[in-house]
């Protein structure tokens, strides 16, 4: 304590600050791990079987042991690829997934960065997550690593649209780019039946939907396509590199899950609100109903890839293109009515 | 009518909970795995795992070097040479399976007039060094005395059947 | 103290290497857009520093109708380089010397 | 502060040399990312947070996408397209110079009457930038904003007018007509007498 005394103030905030940045990166990290695992035990138990379960007591040490296969294999650079730009990509498409989580409330009252325009700036962030996979296909030199890459940035591009007009119309609800603010619009009243995804339903499934199109996972996987195109975007990498991209497409998903969380289901807002007041157990909110409310959606990520083949490339951009952006602008549409006329109990 | 149906079924993405509907009950059906070094499914008394060569019971080899199983084998994975032995018999001096070349089809087990050449219900064996493919005739014959009674059961369960 | 005339300068210097750009790699209709873009972000800074130093918001709204042009600007122009890649098979500028499509 | 727009600013002008001296278009493409990033930070020391977010969301997320996208997809020959390098150099240099020279009387030599403005007012704890930016765009610049929607659903539509391309022989499906299908638009089932044995 008395070495904690010593330290100007200025250093106390800074560390007190280093301190929560790195809390925060472990516990997604740990997160991340451990949905690699869930993931195959759900698809597991999903196709009748049981999944991983050799490695410590139910599989549960499982994630360790593949990290630690991937980080003692080699990591093998292609002759003929632009190695700077080979090795930097796995990190760019990692970095926007941890730095996002910088504006995300996690319970009532802390923000690691409470700033106003705290939507912008996941927009701004989820929007760069494309260049690693870009860069990635393009530096291998690879036929299939750069048709991945393409697939990949067009697909994203196109359903970053419907996901921005998804968000402005829970700009519209709440009033605020704050993703604190955003979920306190969604409190008081029902619980449950007063979160923005009742009014903005299809927007809510737009979102969603959009999401797993960005984190190209299934049935929207066509950029790294197994069966097709080998493993697309990253068929070359191997060893350390290859398990940045599989953690960065990971923690995109848990992103994305708690984004989800935050805009539509009112965050760490307990569902019991109205039913049990605020000062009792079930009704007080907190980081549980936060997380309860992300691990359903990473559940309905791994169960749509259990269920779903995969898209044709063209229906991917019909769906985006044709399907998703004129129902988000009709939605916006309605959305300003139902707030011009006040429709209780949201916008009353 | 049936086009209003339609749309309503596309945009209620009717199909698409059916679906997951699906494979969430699944997810708590019971599980089909077998923990396997720890539980094994059922074997037949049929099953062609590693070869083995047979004595008689009064320590005799059964081969009599007769190579109808050489001549059989479709991935030509046995190799025989032969010898009139001391007491003026035919033995082989050579009796070699190529496990790598080996199919398991069992066809040298069918061909085989006495019964030498057997393929056992061992199924768990490995390699550790280059040639240890190869199966010898010693090691036919280790693996023949080491294993006889099961073989021999085998062989009285399926006798109904030949 | 950082002043008004360091950002001034920092955007001029953006400026010519914009200019100087377009005049070293004339040939190229790609890099001809990047170095447009460079230039238009020259003149964003001026923008927002003077709207900073100068405590009117108008700078900064300028800028933002300065994005949506350039952004439109952007996509036009790729759109043309796509289709005269497709009919030339080439971007080089001196090779663009014919009015027929 | 004056540290971090040192920083900042050398590391952006590196990055504009870059754009215009790479060899390789992708490099170049990457360069300008970097510069417009940089430029983002500025920025943000000096206060303009909302549009440094914008810079970054509209210009790195999208136009610079756009720009790699269509740098990679065309198969563009390096070496030719760079040949003129050397030989119009001199020209750039000296059109360089000249503008720097104007543009040096512009900020140093004349001032432009702008001596005073050189002290940076702290913007209250309760600014909000985004806020008071909005209130300026949906009151005074309405009309101005609602051009520029107009601009960019022009672009959108000359963008893909252009590139659109109608490939004569394509065979497309309608998805919603497969999927719509049902038994009786397919089989037929007839009912026949069974035919008297002769």
């Amino acid at each position: 304590m008395a070495i904690w005394e010593s330290i100007p103030e200025q250093f106390q905030m800074v560390l007190i600050i280093l301190a929560q940045v790195l809390a925060v990166t472990i516990v997604v990290t740990l997160c991340v791990a451990y949905l690699t695992l869930a993931e195959r035990k759900v698809i597991g138990y999903i196709q009748n079987r049981i999944g991983p379960n050799r490695v410590g007591p139910k599989g549960l040490l499982q994630p360790f042991a593949d990290v630690i296969k991937l980080l003692l294999k080699e990591v093998v650079v292609p002759s003929s690829a632009n190695r700077f730009l080979f090795v930097i990509a796995p990190l760019l498409s990692i970095t926007p997934a941890l730095a996002a989580w910088a504006v995300m409330p996690l319970f009532p009252g802390f923000t690691l960065a409470n700033i106003n325009a705290g939507l912008l700036y996941v927009l701004a962030l989820t929007s760069l997550g494309v260049y690693g996979v870009i860069l990635a296909g393009w530096a291998s030199n690879s036929k299939y690593a750069f048709l991945g890459a393409m697939r990949s940035a067009a697909q994203i591009v196109a359903y970053e649209i419907a996901m921005g007009f998804a968000l402005v119309a829970v700009v519209m609800a709440s009033g605020s780019l704050n993703l604190g603010e955003i979920v306190e619009a969604q409190a008081g009243g029902a619980g449950l039946l007063n979160w923005f995804w009742l009014p903005l339903f299809p927007l809510f499934v737009v979102y969603f939907i959009s999401g797993v199109a960005e984190t190209n996972r299934a049935p929207f996987d066509v950029a790294e396509g197994e069966s097709e195109i080998v493993a697309g975007f990253h068929v070359e990498y191997s060893g350390v590199t290859f398990a940045i991209f599989f953690l960065a497409e990971y923690a995109n998903m848990i992103l994305i899950s708690a984004l989800t969380a935050v805009f539509f289901l009112g965050g760490w807002l307990s569902p019991f609100q109205g039913l049990f007041g605020e000062d009792s157990v079930l009704g007080a909110p907190g980081l549980f109903w936060f997380a309860l409310k992300t691990a359903f959606f990473l559940f309905c990520f791994l169960w749509f890839r259990a269920t779903f083949p995969r898209y044709r490339y063209d229906q991917i951009m019909r769906l985006g293109w044709k399907i998703f952006i004129p129902v988000t602008i009709v939605w916006i549409f309605v959305l300003g009515a139902m707030i011009a006329f006040q429709v209780p109990p949201w916008f009353a | 009518m049936q086009a209003v149906r339609n749309i309503l079924k596309t945009f209620f993405l009717v199909e698409l909970f059916a679906g997951l509907r699906l494979t969430l009950r699944n997810l708590f059906k019971p599980k089909f795995t077998v923990h396997y070094p720890e539980e094994k499914t059922p074997q037949s008394p049929r099953f062609r795992g590693l070869h083995a060569q047979r004595r008689y019971a009064n320590g005799e080899e059964r081969c009599i070097a007769c190579k109808l199983c050489e001549a059989v084998c479709p991935a030509l994975a046995i190799t025989i040479e032969s010898d009139v032995a001391d007491d003026g018999t035919r033995r082989t001096t050579r009796y070699d399976i190529d496990l790598f070349k080996c199919i398991y089809c069992g066809f040298c087990e069918e061909a085989c007039p006495v019964d030498a050449i057997v393929e056992t219900r061992i199924h768990e064996y490995h390699m550790e060094r280059r040639g240890e493919n190869i199966m010898t005739k010693d090691k036919l014959l280790a693996v023949g005395d080491k294993y006889e009674a099961m073989i021999a059961a085998d062989k009285a369960a399926d006798a109904r059947y030949r | 103290m950082i002043g008004l005339s360091h950002y001034l300068t920092l955007s001029a210097i953006l400026f010519l290497l914009g200019v100087t750009g377009i005049f070293i790699n004339r040939r190229n209709v790609i890099l001809l857009l990047m170095c447009i873009e460079l230039m238009l972000l020259a003149v964003n800074f001026n923008f927002v520093a003077f709207s900073r130093f100068l405590n009117n918001l108008d700078g900064q709204i300028f800028v933002f109708f300065i994005l949506t042009v350039a952004a439109a600007e952007a996509a036009i122009g790729l759109a043309i380089l796509v289709v005269l890649f497709r009919s030339k098979n080439s971007i080089n500028v001196d090779e663009l010397d014919s009015m027929k499509g | 502060m004056e540290i971090l727009f040192y920083v900042f600013a050398t590391v952006l002008v590196g990055a504009a040399i870059g754009v215009i001296t790479a060899r390789n278009p992708v490099h170049s493409v990457l360069y300008l990312v970097l510069a417009f990033f940089n430029s983002a930070v500025l920025w943000l020391l000096l206060e303009a947070e909302f549009l440094a977010i914008v810079l970054v969301l509209v210009y790195v997320g999208a136009v610079m996408v756009l720009f790699l996208f269509v740098v990679m997809m065309l198969d563009v020959n390096v070496e030719s397209v760079k040949s003129g390098f050397t030989r119009y150099a001199p020209v750039g240099v000296l059109v360089m110079v000249i503008i720097a020279v104007e543009l040096a009387q512009v900020i140093w030599v004349r001032h432009m009457g702008l001596r005073g403005v050189g002290e940076l007012t702290p913007m209250p704890a309760d600014y909000n930038n985004t806020r008071e930016l909005g209130l300026l765009l949906y009151t005074e610049y309405f009309y101005a904003f609602e051009l520029a929607a107009v601009i960019l659903l022009v672009a959108i539509v000359a963008a893909i007018s252009l590139t659109m391309r109608r490939r004569p022989g394509l065979k497309a499906q309608d998805i919603a007509r497969q999927v719509g299908v049902r038994r009786e638009d397919r089989v037929k089932l007839v009912k026949m007498d069974a035919e008297e044995r002769q």
